[in-house]
């Protein structure tokens, strides 16, 4: 088991589990979102074979009204 | 002959930016943007649940209005925060045009010079088109335009405020100094009025947000800040007459009547 | 529904009045009012002999707007001089309104507030529509209002110095203690963000000529003034938002990305 | 004869000369104008009837542009 | 060589005349009058049995100053109540200096024209001394003093709001076309830079009452406006430095060092 | 109880600093100086031959007056030349105060963000007790602050320009969020009534030069500042009091003489 | 009987009271203190022989602070 | 031979002379005064080891008035 804190939430996932992995959980693999692992960009093409570690920082973000 | 704001290369009939938070309504939001007839929207990231309803209806608005989308790191108090919210802008909306906001103070919200100017010069190696939100500051603005900004967003005063142009001496010197650079004034503005008077003034473009949101009738102000920035605009190119400190009639004064001099 | 501005009984859609004088030529006066959407202007009398080609041309051009006519007095240094010019006015321009100037200083051609009051009583008992050009006083204005005028129209500014709301206090107050008469803002107003504020402040209307007149492009400018006066009203309709001393964020703050509560 | 003042310039007119009688001399009996004699308004209704004197003054007007 | 004021031919050597009303008590009054160094006082007349005991105290800690009185006609509102109660004031106090005024309207006490010019004649006739509170009209004060003020007493704004000097271009106009005239402004002060300006453009003297009764400290607020006034004289006197658009340095440029022409 | 300013653990009992530059003749400044009672003077340091006369008449003026030295890096362009000439100025006056200026623009002379804070960090490092010449930005300033400044010395306009407190807001943001700092308006000022105001606001102390020395009375106007500083210092710890929108007589309303109720 | 109002306040005093009577009556007949009978000036020298009238009107006014 | 170039002005002096002996020959040994070497502050102590190279810029600054 790991466990990373998403959005300020913590989960727990198999130990092993890559981000794709944590967005599945999630159930949210599409839509308008990006992310950042431990407060750095992390482009879509990198979900699948990046490895969490336990006490990683995960953000998703998604679009907002802005100004 | 048309008068065209030209922005990286891209040419837009309107001077209008409009944010797009604070509406009551994704509905209001869409009115005023058609009211505005900007061609520019703003807009930012938030954690969310991608699935979460809420955010995918305001984006899917956004997105109908097929305007122009100028991305936002609006909250980002450092360098790394905001250019890591860039690329995340960037994969999100396939635009590399980004709003660069970096806040130096929680109170006043205002640009942090030393990290705006850190993120500039990084994002724009990394291929970004940045419109970095600055102060009035004239070697600030130097040095943007040296880290590769091709144009400068320079705030009015603090955002959300309305007190317009809190600095005319400082936006004066900028527009002379700096005479052909695209330069926006972005927040502080409350008032068409005011908007009309950074066009006179010789500014490229108004961006704002609160002040239409927070009207009564946001679409209605929406409209009255776009007519006032043409006003504006129209007025800087047609020459304002020169400011007198002596009056001087309108109506001529020869042959006023009933002026005499009587015969002897 | 339509947002008319009626003056004693007639009803305008435009809220721009303009003044006549000062163009390089009828026709850039033409231009100028075309552009200006006006549907009142303003003209005055001078001796001439009726022969005169040159007064014979501008007359005819103003004519041939068919915009309704305000003549005014100006010059006039005494209730007596007024009275006689307006008499003079209603029989050639078989109009009852006018636009009663008492000039009572040379310099800053300011309204005399005694004559003033005294030519516009007697012009009112013989059943003339007085449009007072006057101060800011609102001692003034309400003596004006008392002596029969319908319509006040108060300065921004000496006449054709372009400075604008010179007291805005003084302006503020005679909207707010004055709220159900129309008041025009006459005089000094040199831009369009001028022009807007005052409509954004409340005034009914706004009455200008120099700054239309001795633009480098006048009909520009006169399209720019009536879009600004346009624009200040929709503001004040619209509701403007409040200012506030402190900076307020546009874009939430819910929801930031990078702010992290570590696990302990 | 007797001399009167019209707008600012002296003009001489036989004696019992009536303000009809002086614009006609002018040659300005029609056109958009209107008269003061001794600065007070004159009607048109008058100007046949209205006889001259020495010294009056007459104004005659005629629009110009105006703020 | 002294620096005097000369009012109605006495000759002062303060340029500060202070009111005596709403101090938190005749001592708190006293100490501040000292404070501020002034030679005149202002003060008024209500209705009251004479045996009142407060009002006895007061008047008897004012006497007790030795200052020279002006007596106000504060609250009337028609020429008939200031002449009226002007002659009361020249009974009790054996002085015929009064501060005449006439108010205009509840809201904003600002002077009538019309009653205040009816009462200034009138009064200058009856052997007054008039020292007429008046707004900042240009033609109203010229009438003034053709009616035999010596002195006029201009506001900067409404009674008690310390908004200072409202229409700087009006007092500006005031004092260039009426250069002989002493001109004292008269209500609306409410921080001492205010007052030092006043002085700076060129007017002779202030009087002002709230700003000191109503500080915290008000025996130290009235030393700091008289402060204040005597250093906006003393600069008026000294000459002005002119403002310039442009920056310029004050240490030499001449001679900076680590600026090498290097040689070839 | 004194009101005593402390700068770098020094106390002072003058509010005002004052430059030696621009007088027409060392006498003039010594007369200036004397005038200003003030007890810290600003100087600078330029190329000359030691053996050059008029410099060693100069040099020996300021030393009379035995005020304490504050030299400036005036001109500097860049952290490298602030940091060498204050390393000179150590040398020849004996002091590690430093008035740290580094140019950023060579037309408005205004601090340049960037070379100021790298010399800042660099001279505090060595030892040195900064005071810079600064912008009125908030982040700037407390930026400054972490690099070990203890006073900060914001503009109030452009060197030499009179033109005063150009950007109020900022100026309050600065006061209001960094209480405990002192704080000395530096630059700009070109009449008492603004260095009374910066006072006001509660700004610790003033810098001035051009505005005395181009007086064309400059002993006496180095009086006039003197007293104003003075009074806006009162007048800060007094309190002033609380602007208002409406008039609020100062003669009491109640017992008003001739209003009647009339018996029926 | 007369009736007057003096300072708003009702007083009745005896018929042919003279200002210096009512006067006397409010125990004020010195000290620093002006007269207006009906709204104009009394001068100090009238109030013996001044009579009243039913329905007057008095003001005594006496100083107060002022701005 | 060395040229230098003090305070912009060209000045040449024999090889191997010192801060010093630049001063010396300027007549300016004395006063108050300071020295920077190529752009770099050299305090007083070292003046007279420090050996000056060909194209050296020196700037000598003393007193003036200053805001």
């Amino acid at each position: 088991m790991l466990t990373i804190l998403l959005n300020n939430q913590t989960i727990s996932l198999p130990a092993g589990s890559t981000v794709s992995d944590a967005l599945n959980a999630l159930g949210s693999s599409d839509g308008p979102f990006a992310v950042a692992l431990n407060d750095e960009f992390l482009p879509k093409s990198r979900y699948q074979q990046q490895p969490l570690n336990d006490g990683d920082t995960l953000d998703l973000v998604a679009p907002v009204g802005g100004g | 002959m048309a008068d065209l704001l030209t922005l990286y290369g891209e040419v837009f009939q309107s001077r209008f930016l409009l944010g797009t938070a604070l509406y009551s309504s994704p509905a209001t939001m869409l009115d005023s943007v058609a009211a505005s007839r900007c061609e520019i929207v703003t807009l930012g990231l938030r954690r969310q649940n991608p699935k979460d309803r809420d955010g995918q209806t305001l984006w899917s608005a956004i997105q109908s209005t097929g305007k122009r989308l100028l991305p936002n790191t609006a909250g980002c108090k450092s360098a790394k925060e905001a250019i890591n919210l860039a690329e995340m802008s960037r994969e999100i909306f396939a635009t590399d045009w980004i709003k660069l906001e970096v806040i130096g103070d929680d109170y006043n919200l205002q640009p942090c010079p030393f990290g705006l100017l850190e993120a500039a010069a990084e994002l724009t190696l990394r291929g970004f088109k940045v419109l970095p939100y600055c102060t009035d500051d004239l070697v600030l603005c130097q040095k943007l335009l040296d880290a590769g900004c091709q144009v400068l967003m320079p705030w009015g005063s603090p955002i959300g405020t309305g007190l317009g142009l809190m600095n005319k001496y400082n936006l004066k010197t900028l527009r002379e100094r700096l005479p052909h650079v695209p330069l926006i004034v972005d927040a502080g503005l409350g008032a068409p009025s005011q908007a009309c008077e950074a066009m006179e003034m010789g500014f490229d473009a108004v961006l704002l947000n609160t002040a239409v949101a927070k009207a009564a009738q946001p679409a209605v102000m929406a409209q009255a800040f776009a007519a006032a920035i043409d006003a504006g605009r129209s007025a800087y190119r047609a020459g304002l007459m020169l400011k007198r400190q002596t009056a001087s009639p309108s109506t001529p004064t020869i042959g006023q009547p009933f002026w005499h001099q009587h015969p002897k």
